[in-house]
């Protein structure tokens, strides 16, 4: 009988070993969290139910032995295997309920949104200082002395100073960051820093300091213009 | 307990009664029914499963003439006024834009002297603007933009000014509003801006 | 019977959306935590401080005592304080060893740092957030958007032998509380320092004081000054001047709780129900 | 899809029914209004009340609740008319009787819906008036004039109806039927109007504009004109018949579980073939329409398109990512469950195809539905180097997304295909050539979506939002543009080989409708969320701002509770309205 019922089973281990083991182990991966894991596996399962109902006949193959198997009529030797099933999902279904009124281990996750919306007076705003080798000079200048400790010398995010936050500062190299964002939005990043984020930011966790207390705005902008241009990135535009 | 917990319980007593009624029930509408709330309860399941994140409305701010002590406070109660209240950014924007509908306003705090600006907001209509929407040659058009010190906008002065402070200031220039401008609530205002009188001859300053 | 299974099909694809679901609503944790144990200890990375009940009196004079390899070690990055002017851009303390202990009434936290030489003005600091409201991590910062809370600050200077018990709503603000209710005691030896805080899990002064719920996480940041002089003899690392860490959890573990045992026979008594409504429908429908 | 978005726009839809107790409210608002006019003149209103509450419930709860299942029941209203024209012109060109008696059948439902949704209209009216002072001054201070406009539609829509559904029978032949047909037109046009009137005051609060001097009718045509009406038109009138087709879909659905002969099984098992055939017609071009939408809000205004897309609601994406999904799925699950149940022998044939379009649905929809931040706990944060993943990162962003939704239409385009064409065999000299230049197209579509979506990653934001993405939509536009008169040219001359069995299709199917239903309805509501929420503070947005105590928005889990429970009640209702409308059928079948 197992035939129909085994393959389905195999191929959600398949795809639970491959995301668990293999995605991970890949260059520059890194351990994918048990929430997508089980998306990916839930998209698995409606995938298998869905090929499985499409006809009478695919049904009944596929329905057939785990209603036999279910209801313990002619399985032989699988009697006690059965009893073992039935016993282990109301155990299974209690320890879920233990473990999750039970007091987690787990301090709670963290969901912190990277990059939310700015406050709508800097939406609109666009970089005054004309975009000179000379203004970009300038800039990266800045960048060393001001946001290198953290960010790194080499824009990735990896200064000497970075290792203590979490969040961790951001890797601007990295195309998800500066590149999709706008000039404007680096602008009230860095002027209103850690502290100026909405709640989704959690500004209580950055240690972006606020620079418009330290820095003149033009030093910003040009900032701006020196990270780009340093991180081989471009700003977002809209025309 | 907290909201969220309690909601999954709702939500999990709403799907275990629509698998309830599968079980038990054999009428085939409150059988869909129960299908319906299953389906509802996962979907709310799930809701609750995401990171759960209410967006507060941040702390409305109030033009406090006390708290204003130099132009560059006055410029950042400006650009507040300019993306908000004043309405200014529903139209214009500053540096080139494909969704603007006005003038881009980028370096106009350099172009115009900020007599011209201040006549510009009260006085819309005193100069003749060319109707940058048409192609082709330019053609002499009323003004469609409001008067921003009447409804419904109805900018007080004081925030006029602060507004021009924040046009110069993203023009790279020195502000030339300074704070003694500011009328103070309660008292008489002072004489009137020679400015907002001066009739429609204010020319732009080319620079 | 094909027609049966029409009961049964949607019956059966729930129950199983049932049991994925509790699991999506609360992921194991049990597997994480085994993990981070075995880590060695030099790479190790925590979130959290975890302090286990002991029966006996806790070691809170006592830096070296035997009883405190009872609790798990967390390990914590610090970096300079970059935030707010007066930075520094290096800082000796690089990495944080923290355990802690309670015994239902206390709680005792050790830091334990490396820093190669003794001075007057070495000092810690271990800060909390009070109430409900989040604070930044620098001293409770004001924030733009979102209105902050106070923090909670105990603070240790080796030349006072003793703590301070402090809050602070932004640099600048910091205050000596009236009441004081943390004690600290610290020892060096072999280029580390070990030192020992410790205070009633709650006191009375719940707008200032962090109130620690046994079970339940609270935010603790830290903080390391080296009182060392430089040629000039300034100090190397004074006020702002220091090595900070991020937020991360801190919790004083719950006696055990037994009410998670009710819930589950609870769902095991369901489940069984369950299975036998199910199981009888189809015999039902295979017999039909 | 549909949203509930201001209150405003809901507000005179009001008495969709009853024209007389609809201007009457309206010229209550109107004179409620006159006061602030005066007051509006030159002094800020002295300390009018702004808002008032209810206990235990809250204001905005009950106004949600109440707004949600009028807009529902709107689009319930105006997508029933275009479903049931459509079935009629199908009648009438093809001679296919039973496609009238269905148009009948659903027309018939339109006087109580009316009727219904008038009801939660007025009673959304009182609300608004009761409880957003503030607001409804303001709004109608500006929309005046299209409250007259929205009057008179109202009327002639109201007459159009009378004459569409009085006349059926009577308008059966040559020129009559051609007349009814066009009176089926008309009340389309007319409805579409309806819909456009109020999506104005919804779109402006969303996104205004500035109000210059002017005639009160100047000032009302500009702020009607903002800049997302015409996105948010097309995109409504689009969902009303998708949503139209899908309760259509549901309704057979739950009349063939509980067929008692098989005559009726025939008749519901082939209405639900219908509506789940419309409702499918309009869901492949609904994506283009909400990337429209979107686009112009991120032009409009940025702050509002990254509250959306990357701020506080980027996880309401996610859901409705699942939702479309689940929706993709359940719709293809239908098809393929129509061929092998209706069309004897053609299962083992088509098994492949069936399988190879389910993985590439399900791949897509993995990739769609991984969010670029992730739900992870702090240990798997740390290991990830944040909360998004180094590789699968990459499927978090906008270029992933809107390939495989892309792909996605495809495939559920090629299996509308497919089914169109089992059991039939052309007989044509160039179906040949025919066929293998429809199946190139397809390929070569596929490839070149992805080409350009793995491309995207490579280049400057605005290149792939105006080029790629463009391409891309026109890509897929042009293949069903191409395939699908191509297709019906070659079935023009084919014969059938095997005769479609009505009345075999398993209960899964008809459960699959029914959930191919919540999908949609839950979809309107999420996007209601979604539209209501991004205004964040404001009534209308960086004009009005909202100062209530319900200034916020709830967290989505929250907010999903009260979806679920719009989407329960809707249900509930239409479940009534079809009770009604269906009670003396049975009265007359029980006669007889």
């Amino acid at each position: 009988m197992g035939g129909s019922l085994l393959k389905p089973v195999i191929l959600i281990g398949i795809v639970y070993a491959i995301l668990k083991f293999v995605v991970p182990n890949i260059p520059g991966s890194a351990p994918l969290p048990a929430s997508l894991i089980f998306l990916y596996l839930m998209l698995t399962t409606s995938g298998i139910v869905i090929f499985a109902t499409l006809s009478g006949e695919s049904k009944d193959a596929f329905w057939n032995p785990i209603q036999r198997f279910m209801t313990g009529e002619n399985i032989g030797g699988l009697q006690v295997l059965r009893y073992g099933v039935l016993l282990l999902f109301p155990l299974m279904v209690g320890w879920q309920t233990y473990s999750s009124t039970a007091t987690s281990d787990a301090p709670p996750s963290e969901n912190r949104t990277i990059h939310p919306a700015p406050p709508g007076e800097y939406t609109g705003l666009s970089n005054p200082v004309p975009k000179t080798p000379d203004t970009i000079q300038q800039g990266k200048g800045f960048y060393a002395a001001f946001c290198s400790p953290c960010h790194g010398g080499n824009f990735d995010g990896k200064g000497p100073a970075a290792r203590g936050f979490n969040p961790p500062p951001a890797n601007f190299s990295d195309p998800t960051t500066i590149a999709m964002l706008q000039e404007s939005y680096l602008f009230w990043r860095i002027k209103k820093g850690g502290v100026g984020l909405p709640i989704e930011g959690m500004p209580w966790k950055s240690a972006m300091p606020r620079w418009e207390v330290e820095l003149p705005d033009e030093w910003i902008w040009k900032i701006i213009m020196g990270e780009y241009d340093g991180a081989h990135q471009a700003p977002r535009t809209w025309e | 307990m907290s909201e969220v917990v309690k909601l999954q319980l709702i939500g999990l007593a709403v799907v275990g009664s629509g698998a309830l009624i599968l079980l038990l029930v054999r009428a085939q509408f409150v059988r869909v029914i129960g299908f319906v709330a299953i389906v509802l309860g996962l979907f709310t399941l799930t809701a609750l499963s995401v990171p759960q994140m209410a967006s507060l409305p941040p702390v409305e701010e109030k033009f406090d003439i006390a708290t204003v002590k130099t132009p560059t406070d006055m410029a950042t109660i400006g650009q507040k006024i300019f993306f908000s209240k004043g309405q200014c950014a529903l139209c214009h924007t500053i540096g080139p834009s494909e969704s603007a509908r006005c003038p881009d306003l980028k370096g106009i705090g350099a172009k115009l002297s900020r007599e011209f600006l201040f006549e510009s907001l009260t006085q819309p209509q005193a100069y003749i603007y060319l109707d940058y929407r048409h192609g082709g040659q330019p053609k002499e058009y009323p003004a469609r933009m409001p008067y921003i010190n009447k409804n419904p906008i109805g900018l007080s002065k004081n925030e006029i000014l602060s507004v021009i402070a924040f046009l110069q200031q993203m023009s790279g220039e020195p502000i030339s509003v300074s704070v003694a401008e500011l009328e103070v609530p309660g008292q008489a205002p002072a004489a009137p801006v020679k400015v907002a009188q001066s009739g429609p001859v204010a020319v732009a300053q080319a620079h | 019977m094909t027609q049966r299974l029409n009961y049964i099909v949607p019956t059966v694809a729930v129950g199983a959306w049932l049991a994925m679901e509790l699991l999506a609503v609360q992921p194991g944790s049990a597997e994480e935590k085994s993990a981070a144990t075995v880590q060695a200890e030099s790479t190790l990375q925590s979130v959290s401080v975890s302090a286990p009940m002991v029966k006996g009196a806790l070691p809170v004079d006592d830096p070296n005592a035997a009883v405190w390899s009872s609790a798990t070690l967390a390990r914590f990055p610090m970096s300079p304080q970059v935030h707010w002017p007066n930075r520094i851009l290096e800082a000796t303390v690089r990495d944080l060893n923290v355990r802690a202990l309670h015994d239902g009434t206390n709680v005792a936290i050790l830091l334990e740092y490396t820093d190669p030489t003794e001075d007057p003005d070495d000092a810690a600091a271990i800060q909390f957030m009070v109430g409900d409201k989040k604070a930044h991590f620098a001293h409770g910062q004001p924030m733009a958007q979102v209105e902050g809370g106070p923090v909670n600050i105990w603070f240790w200077k080796n030349k006072d032998g003793k703590a301070l018990d402090m809050n602070a709503k932004g640099f600048g603000t910091l205050k000596v509380q009236t009441h004081q209710d943390v004690k600290a005691k610290g020892a060096y030896a072999n280029g580390t320092w070990k030192v020992v805080f410790t205070r009633p899990l709650s006191t009375e002064h719940a707008d200032e004081d962090t109130q620690i719920a046994q079970g339940g996480f609270v935010n603790i940041a830290f903080a390391v000054w080296d009182g060392k002089k430089d040629a000039s003899g300034e100090l190397k690392e004074k006020g702002s001047q220091k090595a900070v860490s991020s937020w991360w959890y801190f919790r004083a573990e719950a006696p055990p709780d037994y009410s998670g045992y009710y819930y589950a026979l609870l769902a095991v008594g369901l489940a069984l129900g369950f299975q036998f409504v199910l199981i009888r429908k189809l015999k039902k429908g295979q017999s039909a | 899809m549909q949203q509930q978005g201001g209150w405003f726009q809901r507000l005179l839809q009001a008495g969709r029914g009853h024209g007389g107790m609809f201007s009457a409210l309206l010229w209550a608002v109107g004179l409620l209004s006159l006061p602030a006019l005066a007051f509006g003149a030159d002094v800020a209103p002295a300390a009018a009340t702004e808002y008032r509450d209810i206990p235990y419930i809250g204001s905005r709860n009950l106004v949600w609740v109440v707004a949600q299942l009028h807009l529902l029941l709107a689009g319930f209203v105006l997508g029933v008319p275009i479903f049931a024209w459509l079935c009629e012109v199908v009648a009438w060109k093809t001679g296919e009787k039973r496609y009238d008696k269905l148009a009948k059948e659903f027309t018939k439902l339109l006087t109580s819906a009316y009727a219904t949704t008038a009801l939660f209209g007025g009673i959304l009216l009182f609300l608004l008036i009761s409880f957003y002072p503030k607001l409804m001054n303001y709004l109608t201070d500006i929309f005046f004039p299209s409250f007259i406009v929205y009057c008179l539609l109202f009327l002639v829509e109201t007459m159009t109806l009378y004459l569409y559904w009085y006349g059926w029978d009577a308008m059966q032949d040559g020129h009559k039927k051609t007349f009814h047909i066009f009176l089926g037109f008309m009340l389309n046009f007319f409805a579409f109007f309806i819909m456009i009137v109020p999506n104005s005051w919804a779109t402006f609060q969303a996104s205004p504009v500035v109000l210059a001097e002017g005639s009160d009718i100047a000032r009302a045509w500009a702020a009607t004109w903002n800049p997302t009406w015409w996105p948010v038109n097309i995109h409504r009138l689009i969902a009303n018949v998708v949503l139209g087709g899908y309760i259509c879909g549901a309704y057979a659905g739950i009349r063939y579980l509980s067929a008692r002969n098989a005559e009726e099984r025939d008749h519901y098992d082939w209405m639900g073939y219908v509506g789940n055939f419309i409702g499918v017609f309009g869901l492949l071009p609904l994506p283009f329409a909400g990337y429209w939408l979107m686009r112009e809000i991120y032009q409009y205004n940025q702050q509002m398109g990254i509250t959306l897309m990357g701020g506080f609601l980027s996880w309401l994406f996610i859901l409705q990512a699942m939702l479309i999904g689940v929706l993709f799925l359940g719709s293809n699950y239908y098809f393929w469950l129509g061929i092998t149940y209706r069309i004897p022998g053609s299962e083992l044939k088509y098994r492949k195809s069936m399988l190879s379009m389910l993985i590439i649905l399900l791949l897509c929809l993995g990739v769609w539905m991984t969010p670029h931040s992730l739900v992870a706990s702090l240990e798997e944060a740390r290991k990830m180097g944040g909360t998004h993943h180094p590789l699968l990162g990459v499927f978090g962003v906008m270029s992933a997304k809107m390939t495989v939704s892309n792909l996605m239409i495809l495939v559920t385009f090629m299996s509308f295909i497919m089914y169109w064409r089992a059991g039939k065999e052309e007989t044509a000299g160039w179906a040949k050539a025919a066929k293998a230049l429809m199946s190139a197209l397809l390929v070569l579509a596929g490839i070149a979506v992805v080409v350009l979506g793995v491309w995207g990653y490579f280049v400057p934001a605005i290149i792939r939002i105006n080029y790629f993405s463009t391409s891309q939509v026109m890509i897929v536009l042009f293949v069903m543009l191409t395939i699908t008169p191509l297709t019906a040219l070659l079935l023009k001359s084919a014969k059938t080989t095997t005769e479609m069995v009505w009345g075999k299709m398993p209960p899964r199917a008809g459960y699959a409708l029914v959930l191919n239903a919540i999908m949609v309805i839950l979809l309107m509501t999420l996007m209601g969320y979604a539209r209501s929420s991004s205004r964040v503070h404001w009534h209308v947005y960086g004009v009005l701002r909202d100062s209530s105590q319900y200034a916020f928005s709830p967290a989505l889990g929250y907010a999903a509770g009260i979806m679920a429970l719009n989407t329960f009640l809707f249900c509930m209702i239409v479940a009534f309205i079809f009770w009604v409308a269906t009670m003396s059928d049975k009265a007359k079948a029980s006669h007889s």
